[in-house]
Protein backbone atom coordinates (compact mmCIF):
# COMPACT_ATOMS: atom_id res chain seq x y z
CA UNK A 1 0.00 0.00 0.00
CA UNK A 2 1.73 2.80 -1.05
CA UNK A 3 1.61 6.13 -2.32
CA UNK A 4 4.56 8.82 -4.31
CA UNK A 5 4.08 11.56 -6.23
CA UNK A 6 7.88 12.01 -8.60
CA UNK A 7 9.08 14.53 -10.93
CA UNK A 8 11.68 11.66 -12.09
CA UNK A 9 9.73 8.16 -14.65
CA UNK A 10 8.77 5.13 -13.06
CA UNK A 11 10.08 2.01 -13.96
CA UNK A 12 6.58 -0.53 -14.37
CA UNK A 13 8.05 -3.69 -14.51
CA UNK A 14 10.02 -3.06 -11.28
CA UNK A 15 7.30 -1.15 -9.28
CA UNK A 16 4.93 -4.25 -9.84
CA UNK A 17 7.69 -6.84 -8.81
CA UNK A 18 8.18 -5.33 -5.91
CA UNK A 19 4.33 -4.62 -5.36
CA UNK A 20 3.67 -8.74 -5.60
CA UNK A 21 7.12 -9.97 -3.85
CA UNK A 22 6.92 -12.84 -1.87
CA UNK A 23 2.68 -12.48 -1.66
CA UNK A 24 1.35 -15.46 -2.74
CA UNK A 25 -1.99 -14.44 -2.13
CA UNK A 26 -2.31 -12.71 -5.07
CA UNK A 27 -4.67 -13.96 -8.15
CA UNK A 28 -4.78 -10.74 -10.25
CA UNK A 29 -3.14 -7.83 -10.52
CA UNK A 30 -4.73 -4.50 -12.64
CA UNK A 31 -2.42 -2.02 -14.05
CA UNK A 32 -3.17 1.24 -15.33
CA UNK A 33 -0.46 3.31 -17.27
CA UNK A 34 -1.66 6.72 -17.96
CA UNK A 35 0.47 8.75 -20.82
CA UNK A 36 0.86 11.78 -22.27
CA UNK A 37 -1.03 11.26 -25.81
CA UNK A 38 0.10 13.84 -28.69
CA UNK A 39 -3.27 15.74 -29.12
CA UNK A 40 -4.40 18.62 -31.59
CA UNK A 41 -6.57 21.41 -30.37
CA UNK A 42 -7.86 23.62 -32.89
CA UNK A 43 -8.25 27.00 -31.92
CA UNK A 44 -9.63 29.78 -34.60
CA UNK A 45 -8.38 29.11 -37.75
CA UNK A 46 -5.14 26.99 -37.24
CA UNK A 47 -4.97 23.54 -35.73
CA UNK A 48 -1.91 22.89 -33.19
CA UNK A 49 -0.11 20.14 -32.01
CA UNK A 50 0.04 20.08 -27.89
CA UNK A 51 3.91 18.63 -27.72
CA UNK A 52 4.28 18.82 -23.73
CA UNK A 53 2.83 19.72 -20.90
CA UNK A 54 3.17 20.49 -17.16
CA UNK A 55 1.46 19.09 -14.18
CA UNK A 56 1.21 21.57 -11.76
CA UNK A 57 0.23 19.66 -7.88
CA UNK A 58 0.03 20.84 -4.39
CA UNK A 59 2.66 19.30 -2.30
CA UNK A 60 1.32 17.75 0.60
CA UNK A 61 -2.17 17.86 -0.35
CA UNK A 62 -1.67 15.48 -3.27
CA UNK A 63 -0.41 12.67 -1.04
CA UNK A 64 -2.97 13.42 1.37
CA UNK A 65 -5.46 13.10 -1.29
CA UNK A 66 -4.52 10.02 -3.17
CA UNK A 67 -3.73 7.94 0.61
CA UNK A 68 -7.66 8.80 1.14
CA UNK A 69 -8.24 7.59 -1.84
CA UNK A 70 -6.45 4.37 -1.55
CA UNK A 71 -8.01 3.76 1.49
CA UNK A 72 -11.04 4.43 0.16
CA UNK A 73 -10.64 1.21 -2.41
CA UNK A 74 -9.18 -1.49 0.05
CA UNK A 75 -12.41 -0.47 2.42
CA UNK A 76 -14.44 -1.44 -0.80
CA UNK A 77 -12.80 -4.61 -2.18
CA UNK A 78 -10.30 -7.01 -0.92
CA UNK A 79 -7.02 -6.24 -2.06
CA UNK A 80 -3.70 -7.27 -1.30
CA UNK A 81 -1.35 -4.37 -3.09
CA UNK A 82 -2.18 -1.16 -3.76
CA UNK A 83 0.07 1.41 -5.70
CA UNK A 84 -0.19 5.40 -6.87
CA UNK A 85 2.73 6.89 -8.70
CA UNK A 86 1.82 9.81 -10.29
CA UNK A 87 4.30 12.02 -12.21
CA UNK A 88 4.29 16.39 -11.91
CA UNK A 89 6.07 18.58 -13.67
CA UNK A 90 7.09 18.66 -17.58
CA UNK A 91 6.06 15.08 -19.83
CA UNK A 92 6.23 15.06 -23.29
CA UNK A 93 3.65 13.78 -25.58
CA UNK A 94 4.59 9.68 -25.38
CA UNK A 95 5.70 10.11 -21.33
CA UNK A 96 4.26 8.20 -18.59
CA UNK A 97 1.93 10.35 -16.11
CA UNK A 98 0.49 7.92 -13.82
CA UNK A 99 0.40 4.46 -12.63
CA UNK A 100 -1.92 2.84 -10.91
CA UNK A 101 -1.84 -1.11 -9.46
CA UNK A 102 -4.12 -2.94 -7.74
CA UNK A 103 -3.44 -7.23 -6.77
CA UNK A 104 -6.39 -8.51 -5.09
CA UNK A 105 -7.06 -12.45 -5.26
CA UNK A 106 -10.16 -11.96 -6.99
CA UNK A 107 -9.77 -10.55 -10.70
CA UNK A 108 -13.19 -8.86 -10.66
CA UNK A 109 -11.84 -6.92 -7.88
CA UNK A 110 -8.80 -5.85 -9.06
CA UNK A 111 -10.54 -4.44 -12.13
CA UNK A 112 -12.98 -2.49 -10.25
CA UNK A 113 -11.13 -1.14 -7.78
CA UNK A 114 -7.74 0.25 -10.26
CA UNK A 115 -10.65 1.33 -12.27
CA UNK A 116 -12.02 3.43 -9.50
CA UNK A 117 -8.63 4.74 -8.25
CA UNK A 118 -8.08 5.88 -11.33
CA UNK A 119 -11.52 7.46 -12.01
CA UNK A 120 -11.08 9.40 -8.34
CA UNK A 121 -7.66 10.16 -8.96
CA UNK A 122 -8.69 12.52 -11.93
CA UNK A 123 -11.45 14.75 -9.90
CA UNK A 124 -10.07 14.68 -6.39
CA UNK A 125 -5.99 14.82 -6.51
CA UNK A 126 -4.98 18.38 -6.68
CA UNK A 127 -2.95 18.02 -10.06
CA UNK A 128 -3.55 20.80 -13.39
CA UNK A 129 -2.36 20.48 -16.66
CA UNK A 130 -0.70 23.43 -18.67
CA UNK A 131 -0.70 22.43 -22.46
CA UNK A 132 2.23 23.59 -24.48
CA UNK A 133 1.07 24.41 -28.22
CA UNK A 134 2.88 26.25 -30.70
CA UNK A 135 0.38 29.11 -29.68
CA UNK A 136 1.35 29.44 -26.15
CA UNK A 137 0.70 28.14 -22.82
CA UNK A 138 -3.06 26.83 -22.18
CA UNK A 139 -4.93 25.47 -18.93
CA UNK A 140 -6.73 22.15 -19.46
CA UNK A 141 -10.46 22.43 -18.22
CA UNK A 142 -12.30 19.60 -15.86
CA UNK A 143 -13.48 16.88 -18.67
CA UNK A 144 -17.12 16.15 -17.80
CA UNK A 145 -16.84 12.85 -18.67
CA UNK A 146 -14.37 12.48 -15.49
CA UNK A 147 -16.74 14.15 -13.41
CA UNK A 148 -19.47 11.39 -14.68
CA UNK A 149 -17.12 8.79 -13.98
CA UNK A 150 -16.06 9.69 -10.19
CA UNK A 151 -19.52 9.60 -9.91
CA UNK A 152 -20.63 6.19 -10.83
CA UNK A 153 -18.81 5.25 -7.98
CA UNK A 154 -20.64 7.61 -5.35
CA UNK A 155 -23.71 6.09 -6.82
CA UNK A 156 -22.31 2.45 -6.01
CA UNK A 157 -22.08 3.67 -2.21
CA UNK A 158 -24.18 2.35 0.25
CA UNK B 1 -2.71 32.75 7.87
CA UNK B 2 -1.29 31.43 4.65
CA UNK B 3 -2.77 32.26 1.14
CA UNK B 4 -2.45 29.63 -1.32
CA UNK B 5 -2.98 30.22 -5.66
CA UNK B 6 -2.44 27.23 -8.13
CA UNK B 7 -2.96 27.15 -12.21
CA UNK B 8 -4.09 30.15 -13.59
CA UNK B 9 -5.57 31.85 -10.54
CA UNK B 10 -1.59 31.83 -9.75
CA UNK B 11 -1.08 33.48 -12.86
CA UNK B 12 -4.02 35.81 -12.54
CA UNK B 13 -3.21 36.66 -8.63
CA UNK B 14 -0.25 37.00 -9.24
CA UNK B 15 1.60 35.51 -6.53
CA UNK B 16 1.54 31.66 -5.36
CA UNK B 17 0.71 32.55 -2.21
CA UNK B 18 0.52 35.24 0.55
CA UNK B 19 0.41 35.88 4.29
CA UNK B 20 -2.95 37.23 4.95
CA UNK B 21 -4.68 38.78 8.34
CA UNK B 22 -8.51 38.73 7.86
CA UNK B 23 -10.63 40.94 10.08
CA UNK B 24 -12.82 38.52 12.57
CA UNK B 25 -15.94 38.75 10.85
CA UNK B 26 -14.34 36.71 7.75
CA UNK B 27 -15.41 33.51 9.42
CA UNK B 28 -15.86 31.03 6.55
CA UNK B 29 -13.97 30.30 3.07
CA UNK B 30 -16.94 32.40 1.31
CA UNK B 31 -15.95 35.13 3.31
CA UNK B 32 -12.47 35.26 2.69
CA UNK B 33 -13.14 34.84 -0.54
CA UNK B 34 -15.59 38.18 -0.61
CA UNK B 35 -12.52 39.78 1.37
CA UNK B 36 -9.46 39.02 -0.61
CA UNK B 37 -10.96 40.14 -4.15
CA UNK B 38 -10.32 43.56 -2.31
CA UNK B 39 -6.74 43.17 -2.21
CA UNK B 40 -5.74 43.45 -6.24
CA UNK B 41 -7.91 43.67 -9.44
CA UNK B 42 -6.00 40.52 -10.30
CA UNK B 43 -7.36 38.82 -6.93
CA UNK B 44 -10.86 39.85 -7.82
CA UNK B 45 -10.52 38.53 -11.73
CA UNK B 46 -9.15 35.34 -10.02
CA UNK B 47 -11.72 35.29 -7.61
CA UNK B 48 -14.84 36.27 -9.05
CA UNK B 49 -17.97 35.24 -9.09
CA UNK B 50 -18.07 33.68 -12.31
CA UNK B 51 -14.70 31.87 -11.92
CA UNK B 52 -15.26 28.05 -11.33
CA UNK B 53 -12.74 27.40 -8.41
CA UNK B 54 -12.77 25.55 -5.18
CA UNK B 55 -10.60 25.33 -2.01
CA UNK B 56 -9.09 23.55 0.47
CA UNK B 57 -8.48 24.29 4.15
CA UNK B 58 -5.64 22.69 5.68
CA UNK B 59 -4.88 20.51 2.84
CA UNK B 60 -8.24 19.47 2.81
CA UNK B 61 -10.93 20.18 0.06
CA UNK B 62 -13.52 22.57 1.31
CA UNK B 63 -16.71 23.92 0.57
CA UNK B 64 -17.57 27.85 0.72
CA UNK B 65 -19.05 27.47 4.12
CA UNK B 66 -16.50 25.91 5.67
CA UNK B 67 -15.11 27.52 8.87
CA UNK B 68 -11.45 28.98 8.44
CA UNK B 69 -11.10 29.79 12.39
CA UNK B 70 -7.97 28.24 13.17
CA UNK B 71 -6.94 27.19 9.48
CA UNK B 72 -2.94 27.93 9.11
CA UNK B 73 -3.22 27.39 5.17
CA UNK B 74 -6.06 28.42 2.71
CA UNK B 75 -5.72 27.29 -0.74
CA UNK B 76 -7.67 28.25 -4.08
CA UNK B 77 -7.54 26.42 -7.32
CA UNK B 78 -9.75 25.64 -10.39
CA UNK B 79 -10.71 22.45 -10.84
CA UNK B 80 -8.25 19.10 -11.03
CA UNK B 81 -7.30 17.85 -14.34
CA UNK B 82 -4.78 14.89 -13.27
CA UNK B 83 -4.53 11.12 -14.25
CA UNK C 1 -1.45 -6.30 -32.08
CA UNK C 2 0.34 -10.17 -30.89
CA UNK C 3 -0.42 -12.91 -28.98
CA UNK C 4 1.79 -15.57 -27.55
CA UNK C 5 1.44 -18.79 -25.80
CA UNK C 6 5.09 -19.89 -24.21
CA UNK C 7 6.51 -22.43 -21.78
CA UNK C 8 8.64 -19.21 -20.40
CA UNK C 9 7.94 -16.20 -17.99
CA UNK C 10 7.70 -13.32 -19.43
CA UNK C 11 9.05 -9.76 -18.19
CA UNK C 12 6.10 -7.18 -17.77
CA UNK C 13 8.10 -4.12 -18.11
CA UNK C 14 9.99 -5.09 -21.43
CA UNK C 15 6.24 -6.13 -22.82
CA UNK C 16 4.55 -2.90 -22.06
CA UNK C 17 7.26 -0.78 -23.49
CA UNK C 18 7.55 -2.71 -26.71
CA UNK C 19 4.13 -2.65 -27.38
CA UNK C 20 3.85 1.15 -26.60
CA UNK C 21 7.00 2.27 -28.25
CA UNK C 22 6.51 5.37 -30.23
CA UNK C 23 2.96 5.27 -30.36
CA UNK C 24 1.75 8.96 -28.76
CA UNK C 25 -1.91 8.22 -29.10
CA UNK C 26 -1.81 5.81 -26.05
CA UNK C 27 -3.50 7.99 -23.44
CA UNK C 28 -4.22 5.19 -21.56
CA UNK C 29 -2.66 1.41 -20.70
CA UNK C 30 -4.77 -1.47 -18.97
CA UNK C 31 -2.60 -4.61 -17.73
CA UNK C 32 -3.97 -7.73 -16.49
CA UNK C 33 -1.39 -10.19 -15.21
CA UNK C 34 -2.51 -13.29 -13.91
CA UNK C 35 -0.95 -15.35 -11.52
CA UNK C 36 -0.77 -18.67 -9.38
CA UNK C 37 -2.56 -18.01 -6.06
CA UNK C 38 -1.83 -20.14 -2.99
CA UNK C 39 -5.05 -21.93 -2.34
CA UNK C 40 -6.01 -24.47 0.44
CA UNK C 41 -8.25 -27.19 -0.62
CA UNK C 42 -10.36 -29.10 1.84
CA UNK C 43 -11.19 -32.94 0.95
CA UNK C 44 -12.66 -35.24 3.16
CA UNK C 45 -10.97 -34.45 6.43
CA UNK C 46 -8.11 -32.66 5.35
CA UNK C 47 -7.20 -29.56 4.10
CA UNK C 48 -4.48 -29.83 1.05
CA UNK C 49 -2.46 -26.54 -0.03
CA UNK C 50 -1.94 -26.54 -3.53
CA UNK C 51 1.47 -25.60 -4.42
CA UNK C 52 1.95 -25.71 -8.05
CA UNK C 53 -0.32 -26.53 -10.79
CA UNK C 54 -0.08 -28.07 -14.97
CA UNK C 55 -1.46 -26.17 -18.04
CA UNK C 56 -2.01 -27.88 -20.67
CA UNK C 57 -3.51 -26.67 -23.68
CA UNK C 58 -3.98 -27.44 -27.29
CA UNK C 59 -1.39 -26.02 -29.58
CA UNK C 60 -2.94 -24.50 -32.26
CA UNK C 61 -6.67 -23.96 -31.78
CA UNK C 62 -5.08 -21.90 -28.69
CA UNK C 63 -3.48 -19.34 -30.82
CA UNK C 64 -6.10 -19.27 -33.38
CA UNK C 65 -8.66 -18.86 -30.23
CA UNK C 66 -6.50 -16.03 -28.40
CA UNK C 67 -6.59 -13.89 -32.31
CA UNK C 68 -10.27 -14.08 -32.56
CA UNK C 69 -10.55 -12.77 -28.95
CA UNK C 70 -8.57 -10.38 -29.68
CA UNK C 71 -9.66 -9.17 -33.26
CA UNK C 72 -13.44 -9.01 -31.17
CA UNK C 73 -11.88 -6.51 -28.59
CA UNK C 74 -10.66 -4.48 -31.61
CA UNK C 75 -13.76 -4.70 -33.34
CA UNK C 76 -15.69 -3.32 -30.03
CA UNK C 77 -13.60 -0.35 -28.72
CA UNK C 78 -10.78 1.34 -30.09
CA UNK C 79 -7.24 -0.24 -29.70
CA UNK C 80 -3.97 1.18 -30.71
CA UNK C 81 -2.01 -2.30 -29.27
CA UNK C 82 -3.35 -5.38 -27.78
CA UNK C 83 -1.00 -8.22 -26.31
CA UNK C 84 -1.97 -11.11 -25.11
CA UNK C 85 0.89 -13.67 -23.32
CA UNK C 86 -0.47 -17.19 -21.87
CA UNK C 87 1.86 -19.65 -20.36
CA UNK C 88 1.61 -23.18 -20.15
CA UNK C 89 3.20 -25.79 -18.27
CA UNK C 90 4.10 -26.39 -14.58
CA UNK C 91 3.81 -23.46 -12.49
CA UNK C 92 4.08 -22.48 -8.58
CA UNK C 93 2.47 -20.36 -6.62
CA UNK C 94 3.37 -16.96 -7.30
CA UNK C 95 4.04 -17.38 -10.96
CA UNK C 96 2.91 -15.46 -13.62
CA UNK C 97 0.58 -17.12 -15.72
CA UNK C 98 -1.10 -14.08 -18.45
CA UNK C 99 -0.62 -10.90 -19.38
CA UNK C 100 -3.46 -9.00 -20.66
CA UNK C 101 -2.39 -5.65 -22.00
CA UNK C 102 -4.79 -3.26 -24.04
CA UNK C 103 -3.51 0.78 -24.76
CA UNK C 104 -6.25 3.07 -25.95
CA UNK C 105 -6.55 6.70 -26.94
CA UNK C 106 -9.46 6.63 -23.86
CA UNK C 107 -8.89 4.88 -20.36
CA UNK C 108 -12.59 3.60 -20.89
CA UNK C 109 -12.20 1.94 -23.56
CA UNK C 110 -9.01 0.43 -22.36
CA UNK C 111 -10.36 -0.91 -19.10
CA UNK C 112 -13.30 -2.65 -20.86
CA UNK C 113 -11.34 -4.08 -23.95
CA UNK C 114 -8.57 -5.85 -21.21
CA UNK C 115 -11.48 -7.06 -19.02
CA UNK C 116 -13.54 -8.43 -21.78
CA UNK C 117 -10.13 -10.42 -22.82
CA UNK C 118 -9.66 -11.27 -19.93
CA UNK C 119 -12.92 -12.67 -19.10
CA UNK C 120 -13.12 -14.57 -22.57
CA UNK C 121 -10.04 -15.73 -22.87
CA UNK C 122 -10.98 -17.87 -19.06
CA UNK C 123 -13.87 -19.14 -21.25
CA UNK C 124 -13.08 -19.50 -25.05
CA UNK C 125 -9.21 -20.37 -25.10
CA UNK C 126 -8.30 -24.35 -24.66
CA UNK C 127 -6.53 -24.15 -21.29
CA UNK C 128 -6.79 -26.60 -18.68
CA UNK C 129 -5.31 -26.20 -14.68
CA UNK C 130 -4.25 -29.70 -12.93
CA UNK C 131 -3.49 -28.80 -9.40
CA UNK C 132 -1.06 -30.60 -7.56
CA UNK C 133 -1.79 -31.32 -3.88
CA UNK C 134 0.19 -32.90 -1.40
CA UNK C 135 -2.93 -35.79 -1.81
CA UNK C 136 -2.21 -35.98 -5.66
CA UNK C 137 -3.22 -34.49 -8.64
CA UNK C 138 -6.63 -32.49 -9.78
CA UNK C 139 -8.39 -31.34 -12.44
CA UNK C 140 -9.89 -28.38 -12.46
CA UNK C 141 -13.59 -27.75 -12.63
CA UNK C 142 -14.57 -24.87 -14.65
CA UNK C 143 -16.06 -21.71 -12.85
CA UNK C 144 -19.66 -21.05 -12.99
CA UNK C 145 -18.43 -17.21 -12.17
CA UNK C 146 -16.17 -17.40 -15.03
CA UNK C 147 -18.92 -18.41 -17.19
CA UNK C 148 -21.23 -15.66 -15.85
CA UNK C 149 -18.05 -12.95 -16.75
CA UNK C 150 -17.70 -14.50 -20.56
CA UNK C 151 -21.46 -14.16 -20.83
CA UNK C 152 -22.10 -10.08 -19.51
CA UNK C 153 -20.27 -9.22 -22.70
CA UNK C 154 -22.42 -11.21 -24.98
CA UNK C 155 -25.37 -9.35 -23.46
CA UNK C 156 -23.76 -6.11 -24.56
CA UNK C 157 -23.30 -7.37 -28.21
CA UNK C 158 -26.01 -5.35 -30.66
CA UNK D 1 -9.12 -38.53 -39.10
CA UNK D 2 -7.46 -37.33 -36.07
CA UNK D 3 -8.89 -37.82 -32.95
CA UNK D 4 -7.52 -36.08 -29.85
CA UNK D 5 -8.33 -35.69 -26.40
CA UNK D 6 -7.19 -33.63 -23.57
CA UNK D 7 -6.91 -32.87 -19.92
CA UNK D 8 -9.14 -35.34 -17.82
CA UNK D 9 -9.84 -36.93 -21.33
CA UNK D 10 -6.53 -38.02 -21.85
CA UNK D 11 -5.98 -40.23 -18.88
CA UNK D 12 -9.54 -41.62 -19.29
CA UNK D 13 -9.13 -42.65 -22.46
CA UNK D 14 -5.48 -43.70 -22.59
CA UNK D 15 -4.12 -42.09 -25.59
CA UNK D 16 -3.57 -37.84 -26.50
CA UNK D 17 -4.31 -39.08 -29.95
CA UNK D 18 -5.43 -41.64 -32.15
CA UNK D 19 -5.96 -42.17 -35.82
CA UNK D 20 -9.40 -43.33 -37.31
CA UNK D 21 -11.51 -44.43 -39.72
CA UNK D 22 -15.26 -43.89 -38.61
CA UNK D 23 -17.93 -45.77 -41.41
CA UNK D 24 -19.70 -43.21 -43.87
CA UNK D 25 -22.76 -43.19 -41.31
CA UNK D 26 -20.69 -41.32 -38.38
CA UNK D 27 -21.30 -37.35 -40.39
CA UNK D 28 -21.53 -35.14 -37.17
CA UNK D 29 -19.21 -35.15 -33.71
CA UNK D 30 -22.25 -36.58 -31.93
CA UNK D 31 -22.09 -39.41 -34.45
CA UNK D 32 -18.34 -39.80 -33.64
CA UNK D 33 -19.04 -39.46 -29.79
CA UNK D 34 -21.51 -42.43 -29.82
CA UNK D 35 -19.06 -44.25 -32.67
CA UNK D 36 -16.06 -43.57 -30.16
CA UNK D 37 -17.54 -45.47 -27.29
CA UNK D 38 -17.62 -48.75 -28.56
CA UNK D 39 -13.80 -48.66 -28.65
CA UNK D 40 -12.80 -49.05 -25.42
CA UNK D 41 -13.92 -48.62 -21.66
CA UNK D 42 -11.77 -45.78 -21.03
CA UNK D 43 -13.35 -44.36 -24.30
CA UNK D 44 -17.30 -45.15 -23.26
CA UNK D 45 -16.30 -43.47 -19.71
CA UNK D 46 -14.40 -40.13 -21.28
CA UNK D 47 -17.01 -39.91 -23.97
CA UNK D 48 -20.56 -40.82 -21.79
CA UNK D 49 -23.65 -39.41 -21.98
CA UNK D 50 -23.25 -37.71 -18.54
CA UNK D 51 -20.04 -36.66 -18.69
CA UNK D 52 -19.19 -32.65 -19.29
CA UNK D 53 -16.94 -32.15 -22.58
CA UNK D 54 -16.69 -29.81 -25.84
CA UNK D 55 -15.38 -30.62 -29.05
CA UNK D 56 -13.11 -29.17 -31.85
CA UNK D 57 -13.72 -29.84 -35.30
CA UNK D 58 -10.27 -28.39 -37.24
CA UNK D 59 -9.21 -26.64 -34.26
CA UNK D 60 -12.41 -24.99 -33.64
CA UNK D 61 -15.10 -25.46 -31.42
CA UNK D 62 -18.18 -26.98 -32.47
CA UNK D 63 -21.20 -28.25 -31.12
CA UNK D 64 -22.56 -31.77 -31.90
CA UNK D 65 -24.34 -30.82 -34.82
CA UNK D 66 -21.02 -29.85 -36.64
CA UNK D 67 -20.88 -31.88 -39.70
CA UNK D 68 -17.32 -34.17 -39.49
CA UNK D 69 -17.42 -35.12 -43.14
CA UNK D 70 -13.83 -33.37 -45.09
CA UNK D 71 -12.31 -32.61 -41.32
CA UNK D 72 -9.13 -34.00 -40.61
CA UNK D 73 -8.95 -33.41 -36.82
CA UNK D 74 -11.59 -33.58 -34.39
CA UNK D 75 -10.71 -32.88 -30.52
CA UNK D 76 -12.88 -33.42 -27.31
CA UNK D 77 -12.02 -31.59 -24.02
CA UNK D 78 -13.60 -30.55 -20.31
CA UNK D 79 -14.64 -27.03 -19.82
CA UNK D 80 -11.75 -24.72 -20.19
CA UNK D 81 -10.15 -23.29 -17.09
CA UNK D 82 -7.27 -20.94 -18.10
CA UNK D 83 -6.70 -17.26 -17.37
Amino acid sequence: MAVRVQEEDFDVGAELARLTAGNKRIGGLTVFVGLVREMHVREGLHRDRIDALTLEHYPGMTERALEEIEAEAKRRWPLEATLIVHRHGRLAAGDRIVLVAVGSPHRGAAFQACEFLVDWLKTKAPFWKLEETPGGEKWVGAHDGDDAAAARWEQERR
Amino acid sequence: MKVRYFAWMKRTVGVAEEDVTPPAEVRTVGDLVVWLRGRSTGHAEALSEGAAFGAAVDQRTATFDVPIGGAREVAFFPPFTGG
